[in-house]
């Protein structure tokens, strides 16, 4: 089994390397070598599933007494989340022979998608804190590479470069983090030695383990798009849709909330308890309203999704960060609607790829219309991965939503009610979306001349279309997401259920009734949605104090560096060399009888010093 | 006979002399010659020196006298090629005034 | 008589010397160096240093000296004129100087031991070499031999075996002598003899910077 | 056998002074000297231990040797270093053909310099050879240097020269108070000195090896000296020279740790200086040659705190990652802004500019260069997988190794904590050079440029596999280093031996004269 993972593991990253060393100019090769990878790690993936857990590891460095490892963990959680990864993956890929067809860097694009499947699969399969940081390292990179994929346009190279910093700095607290719980788990990175000091872990210690999961978690606000760190995602979608779909919807954003349940299953949800916790998940649920907010009032198509990814993500921060009160149940729901998110969320990115590609790369969504009776059958796949983010029952995304608001009524009720709100949001802008896009007449000639798109394209999305149905079912769930006992118990109408099934139907209605049959948006004047259209202005707000802080000050420090330290301070030292050296210079006069007559009088003050002065 | 006084006086006002010399004259040939003046009064010294430190075997030290051997020729070897440069110096500036010699001015 | 001799002699080195330094025409300066090595050669001599007297006749008087002479003539060179702004701080440091260095000499002096020379055991010396040597080599006799036996030791003799080493009477290396620096000299005077020839050479171009010249890089 | 590391470069440039073609003989020669270096690594590693090293005595009182040999592994990872970037370095930047011979006799004599420092088993010819390295910088700046390059020579010279002395000042003082009976190390290492002296010389130490490193405040000559320097002295200089320094204090912490121990919260003040002061000047930088330069002297911050670790747990065995991790960064760094230099003086050939906001769009012209400018800049920012990271993410940990959970950070942890934001700050910095120069549309300096050749890929793609090898396998690199139970006998050893009293300086065994003519 071990073979077989390591494979697993390295197989896209040599696919990577063949790319880049071997078959970069020949697209096709390269394509299609990329593609094989990625379906043999779903096929490795599936057959890991269905074997019991493995773990294998080699030391990558050695300091004394002090190693490093590289280590595979094949648990279920791990198992389970390579199969959303590899086979997200996979139909991405599939999908991209379609989308990407025409592309000038076909073989960089595919380059790009196989690091990044390597750098998931990694972090996945991690045994140790040290080797995810390695990975998530490389997911940011290979997401920086792929955001960037054209990078001759000014946005998406600057697109690319703040989705890069925004983790730098996330990943800036990850690190302290990392170091500090190796600290105070007794100096180990392994999650499965954390388990036991964890339990050891003093009362009078709780304060700085609530500081060290927080700081872990600050990697998760920058990879997952947290708020405050969030304003990185929304711009990435400068990548092409593919990538979008499969990084910045599916499994990279969805990666700092893996994280954060990897460590609640190898340490235990004690150390998430107190203050920790509770602020994990008021930061959740404070993402999930602003973002559903925000997307009420987006005009490009991919930026509601993302916007709406940021909501969802935001969901499934809040049920990582009841697990501190709730215990592990709270962060198994996250994971589920992780799950079940993947799958429609890469429906609904590759969905609106599909519709960008037949409207000649058109996003703005009020110049399309009409696309129902030109390409029926993405429209069906498109309004199948609508339902489930709408949390239509019974669709995937209904039973895992549920699961995550009976735990927030459980344990945090005003949280419960945030997500309620965003229950109602989540229909309404799903359904503006919609009802602009698919229904009504086209607003524009390239809507007008769309086509269906090829079977290379169609046939991921009906996949997709297919598991967003379906995948919440205990036949498929029970083996992907761990110990997910929900549909074991049957399902039994309660509060939290005829609660969303009202915000369903009247945020769905009202984005109906809205939006049908207009071409423009009716609220965009409306003072409070402008601010939701323009963000709240955090955009500007942030770009006011990064040129306020980081500008300024780069300035002001370059300023005294070149005049205190350089000029005065350390400059003063070489100034007042030379100063003494003009002095000696005039000493220097060139005449040979000058200087015969300080040696001269040199040599008798020698003597006279070794002599006479003793 | 002197005493080793005397002969250090001598050595010693030979030297000041030689030393005045190189001070004093600006044609760098005599200069020169002032300088080999006052290796020759070192000599003196070592000589001397040589006599005065009769050994129990009742000779002179002839280590003195030997390193005198060796002063010597090194001196002879620093004529030819101290005057050799001084030929050059003098095709190049026309000059062996040392005045005139100050191109090391700082 | 032998009192007599030495002050007759320092004298006239110390009166050369002066002389060297006084007149204005190079040649005079020259022959009063030559007087003043004279000098100098009968000192050591008196000192019972003949080897070295010998040598610094031939080599200074002789040798240097017509180098000395023969760059002057070369040169063509007048008696120094007097320069309108000759700086008088170098008269006023090249008088000074001297003197107070003979000053510090005089303060040292009187701690050096102001003894008449111990006699030289000469005749024993040569008689105790007569017997090494024959031991050594008993066929030959040559004029070394024959000095020895008369009780002259030359001491060339000594100077050659301080020189190169010799071995004293329970064949432990005496005195390791100076062959390695005796060496070193040669090759010093190979090297001064080719740098001698090459600083005479006159170059051919004169103003053609070198095409590896640094300096000739022009400023952008 | 080490002496043909030094002989080679050598024999060089004597052929070139006898009229050699000067980028042949260079080039040659460098090439042996890493075909040289790396066997003898290998040999190292395979075990050998004895019969590589040479030793001549040249001055018996002291006891001086010429000895060259592999002290311990960090001298076997640092003279890989000087190989591997003597060797692109040889074959980086174009010259006129009336330079070509200082330009390559400059080059070799800084390689042999770097070489005989990192092998010289004797604390004198340890601190000359660096100085005989450092000559031929100065010259080669004040003659083939770009701008102002009188002025920056002069400068990088009275700042090293201060240095030097300084340095020199602690050495000596270091000899007088140990009492060693020689300048070897090995015997250097053994002696103890006494506690009342260690605090000064630990500052003269610092203060003298700091400059030559470009520690914070005497930082300012780096920038502009890399910046006008030609591309294979930058290279040579950041990537290997300068580590010399690090390599001294690492060398010699044994002996003052005490002393070294009382100026930590100096040495975390400046390291902080170094990494987030120079950060944001880095930051404001215009023209990529002094951004690269500048980001050099921010990231020996790291190595610094790799070593203020070391200081702060005053051995070895106590902090056993905080070595290793120092010479990993050393090791990688020296490859990475060698690789940089090297690129930058590529990018300026194919468009004539560094001015950043004159470039765009090059990696549509030249993708090669793109990727091996991206890769080097990566790995400058700690992207896992390449070597920098390796040693970053180690040096981090030493940091955090002597933290108690119970007690609040220390000031080793806080100087962690803090440098942890300079690695957002040079991705800051690292990815506005590349979206300048690489990315967005093409402009007027940037439309007429060709891609890199094979022959001036050469250079770029070894230091990227070296980096690519080291990252991957950090291990490669470390395995050169002591094994933990030989660190501690070797503590262990000396502390048995500590209560003897010092020696005075006359009593050391008086060793026979030959005598010359033997």
């Amino acid at each position: 089994m071990e073979y077989l993972a390591w494979l697993l593991l390295l197989l896209p990253l040599l696919c990577a390397a063949a790319i880049q060393f071997g078959v970069k100019d020949s697209p096709a090769a390269a394509a299609n070598l990329s593609v094989a990878s990625v379906v043999g790690t779903f096929l490795i993936a599936v057959l890991l599933v269905f074997n019991s857990d493995f773990s294998s590891s080699f030391t990558w460095a050695t300091a004394g007494t002090f190693t490093i490892q590289i280590g595979i963990l094949g648990d279920q959680l791990a198992k389970g989340m390579m199969v959303v990864v590899t086979g997200v993956g996979m139909l991405v890929h599939i999908f991209s022979l379609g989308y990407m067809k025409d592309d000038e860097a076909k073989a960089r694009y595919f380059g790009g998608l196989s690091i990044f499947m390597f750098s998931m699969t990694g972090i996945v399969l991690a045994d140790n804190f040290i080797m995810m940081f390695i990975f998530w390292e490389l997911v940011g990179f290979s997401s920086y590479l792929l955001i960037g994929h054209w990078f001759e346009k000014k946005s998406a190279a600057e697109a690319a470069k703040k989705a890069f910093l925004v983790n730098r700095i996330g990943d800036f607290g990850f690190m302290i983090g990392i170091l500090m719980l190796w600290g105070i788990l007794g100096q180990t990175f392994l999650f499965a030695e954390m388990e036991a000091p964890a339990k050891a872990l003093p009362e009078s210690q709780a304060t700085i383990v609530g500081i060290a999961v927080l700081l872990i978690f600050c990697g998760a606000v920058g990879k997952s798009a947290q708020f405050p760190l969030h304003v990185w995602l929304p711009d990435a979608m400068e990548g092409p849709t593919p990538v979008s779909a499969l990084i910045h919807a599916a499994t990279m954003v969805a990666a700092g909330v893996y994280m954060l349940f990897r460590l609640q299953v190898a340490a235990g949800t004690s150390i998430f308890e107190g203050f920790a916790g509770t602020t994990i998940a008021w930061i959740g649920g404070i993402t999930t309203l602003l973002a559903a907010l925000m997307a009420t009032q987006q005009d490009d198509i991919k930026r509601v999704l993302a916007y709406s990814t940021l909501s969802q993500l935001g969901y499934m921060v809040m049920a990582v960060g009841l697990a501190g009160e709730a215990g592990i149940e709270a962060g198994q729901a996250g994971m589920f609607h992780l799950y079940t998110h993947a799958w429609f969320k890469a429906l609904l990115f590759l969905g609106s790829g599909a519709v960008i590609y037949a409207c000649h790369h058109e996003q703005n969504m009020w110049k399309m219309g009409g696309l129902f009776r030109r390409m029926p059958k993405t429209t069906m796949t498109f309004a199948v991965g609508t339902l489930a983010l709408m949390a239509a029952p019974p669709l995937s995304g209904f039973w895992s939503k549920e699961l995550i608001l009976a735990q927030a009524l459980e344990h945090n009720p005003p949280l419960f009610w945030i997500g309620a709100g965003v229950a109602v949001l989540t229909p309404f802008y799903m359904m503006r979306l919609f009802v602009v896009a698919f229904l009504g007449k086209p607003r524009d000639h390239g809507a007008e001349k769309a086509k269906e798109v090829p079977p290379v394209m169609l046939v991921p999305l009906i996949i997709l279309g297919v598991l967003a149905v379906v995948s919440a079912f205990s036949l498929i769930a029970s083996s992907i997401v761990p110990d997910n006992d929900f549909h074991a118990h049957g399902f039994h109408p309660n509060m939290v259920f005829w609660i969303s099934l009202g915000a369903l139907l009247l945020g769905a209605g009202g984005g109906f009734l809205l939006y049908h049959g207009r071409s423009s948006d009716p609220l965009a004047n409306n003072p409070l949605f402008k601010l939701f259209r323009n963000k709240f202005y955090l955009d500007e707000l942030y770009l006011k104090l990064v040129g306020l802080f980081q500008d300024t000050v780069a300035m002001a420090v370059h300023f005294l560096d070149e005049f205190l330290i350089n000029g005065m301070i350390v400059g003063g030292l070489a100034r007042s060399t030379a100063g003494l050296g003009n002095i000696f210079r005039r000493l220097q006069s060139g005449n040979l009888q000058g200087y015969a007559i300080l040696f001269g009088a040199g040599i008798l003050l020698v003597i006279y010093l070794t002599v006479f002065a003793r | 006979m002197a005493s080793l006084q005397e002969y250090l006086f001598v050595s010693g006002l030979l030297f000041a002399i030689g030393l005045a010399g190189v001070l004093v004259r600006r044609n760098i040939i005599v200069i020169f010659m002032c300088l080999e003046l006052m290796l020759s009064a070192a000599n003196l010294t070592l000589v001397a020196f040589s006599r005065f430190n009769t050994g129990p075997d009742g000779l002179p030290d002839y280590n003195g006298q030997v390193l005198v051997f060796f002063i010597i020729t090194v001196a002879a070897a620093e004529v030819a090629v101290g005057l050799a440069i001084i030929v050059a110096l003098y095709r190049a500036r026309q000059t062996v005034d040392v005045e005139d010699l100050t191109s090391m001015r700082g | 008589m032998e009192g007599l001799f030495f002050y007759a002699f320092s004298g006239f080195a110390v009166i050369g010397a002066l002389a060297l330094v006084a007149f204005k025409n190079p040649v005079s300066s020259a022959m009063s160096m030559v007087a003043s090595f004279l000098g100098l050669a009968a000192l050591f001599i008196s000192l019972n240093a003949y080897f070295v007297g010998i040598i610094q006749i031939l080599v200074y008087a002789g040798a240097i000296m017509v180098l000395f002479v023969f760059i002057i003539m070369l040169l063509d060179l007048k008696a120094e004129e007097r320069k309108t702004k000759y700086n008088p701080l170098f008269l006023v440091g090249g008088v000074f100087i001297p003197l107070v260095f003979l000053i510090q000499l005089c303060g040292i002096l009187p701690h050096v031991p102001n003894a008449e020379p111990e006699p030289l055991h000469l005749k024993e010396s040569a008689r105790y070499f007569y017997d090494q040597e024959k031991e050594a080599s008993k066929e030959e006799q040559s004029e070394i031999h024959k000095s020895l036996s008369k009780g002259d030791l030359p001491d060339v003799n000594l100077i050659g075996l301080t020189m190169f080493g010799h071995k004293g009477d329970n064949e432990t290396i005496k005195t390791p002598g100076y062959n390695f620096p005796l060496q070193i000299v040669g090759v010093l005077l190979l090297v001064a003899t080719v740098g001698v020839v090459a600083l005479s050479l006159r170059k051919k171009t004169t103003g053609e910077p070198e095409p590896g010249d640094p300096d000739s890089r022009p400023e952008p | 056998m080490t002496l043909a590391l030094i002989l080679l470069p050598l024999f060089a440039v004597i052929a070139i002074l006898m009229g050699a073609n000067p980028r042949a003989a260079a080039r040659n020669a460098t090439g042996m000297m890493l075909f040289a270096g790396l066997g003898l690594a290998a040999l190292w590693a395979l075990g050998t231990r004895t019969f590589l090293g040479v030793d001549f005595l040249v001055l018996s009182k002291p006891e001086i040797h010429l000895a060259l040999n592999f002290f311990d592994g960090m001298s076997v990872i640092m003279m890989l270093l000087s190989v591997i970037v003597a060797y692109a370095a040889a074959r980086t930047g174009d010259c006129e053909d009336r330079h070509a011979k200082l330009w390559n006799i400059s080059l070799l004599l800084i390689a042999a310099g770097a070489v005989g420092a990192f092998l010289s088993t004797d604390l004198f010819f340890f601190y000359a050879f660096h100085e005989l390295a450092l000559i031929p910088t100065f010259l080669t700046i004040g003659i083939l240097g770009r701008g102002d390059r009188k002025e920056i020579a002069w400068k990088v010279t009275i700042y090293l020269a201060f240095g030097s002395i300084i340095l020199l000042a602690g050495l000596l003082w270091l000899i007088a108070a140990s009492g060693t009976p020689d300048l070897s190390f090995e015997s250097l290492l053994k002696c103890t000195v006494p506690v009342a002296a260690q605090r000064g010389i630990a500052l003269f130490l610092l203060i003298g090896f700091g400059t030559l490193v470009s520690l914070f405040p005497f930082h300012s000559w780096a920038a502009p000296a890399y910046a006008s320097a030609p591309a294979p002295i930058s290279m040579l200089h950041a990537g290997v020279l300068k580590k010399f320094g690090l390599y001294g204090l690492l060398r010699l912490h044994p002996l003052v740790p005490i002393g070294m121990a009382s100026w930590l919260e100096l040495i975390i003040v400046l390291l902080l200086g170094n990494i987030l002061w120079v950060g944001f000047v880095t930051i404001n930088q215009k023209r990529l040659d002094s951004m690269l330069g500048n980001s050099s002297v921010m990231h020996m911050g790291y190595i610094f705190l790799a070593i203020a670790a070391l200081i702060a747990a005053q051995s070895e065995s106590a902090n056993p990652i905080a070595k290793p991790a120092a010479i990993l960064l050393m090791f990688g760094h020296g490859v990475t802004i060698a690789m940089l230099f090297g690129l930058a003086d590529r990018i300026e050939r194919l468009t004539g500019t560094l001015e950043l906001r004159d470039l765009g769009g090059l990696a549509k012209q030249a993708p090669k260069l793109a990727f091996l400018f991206g890769l080097a800049a990566m790995a400058s920012i700690g992207l896992p997988g390449l070597a920098n990271f390796a040693g970053e993410v180690m040096v981090f940990i030493a940091g955090f190794k002597g933290w108690e959970p119970d007690t609040p950070p220390g000031w080793v942890q806080i100087a962690t904590i803090l440098s942890l934001w300079g690695l957002v700050i040079s991705a800051v910095y690292m990815l506005r050079a590349f979206r300048h120069i690489f990315q967005g549309p093409t402009v007027e300096f940037t439309r007429n440029a060709s891609d890199l050749s094979a022959r001036d890929r050469s250079p770029a793609v070894l230091l990227a596999a070296v980096l690519l090898i080291v990252g991957l396998f950090p291990n490669i690199l470390l395995q050169f280093l002591e094994q933990p139970e030989a660190v501690v006998a070797r503590e262990q050893a000396h502390i048995t031996q500590h209560p003897r009293p010092p020696q005075p300086a006359g009593s050391a065994p008086v060793q026979p004269h030959p005598s010359p003519s033997q």
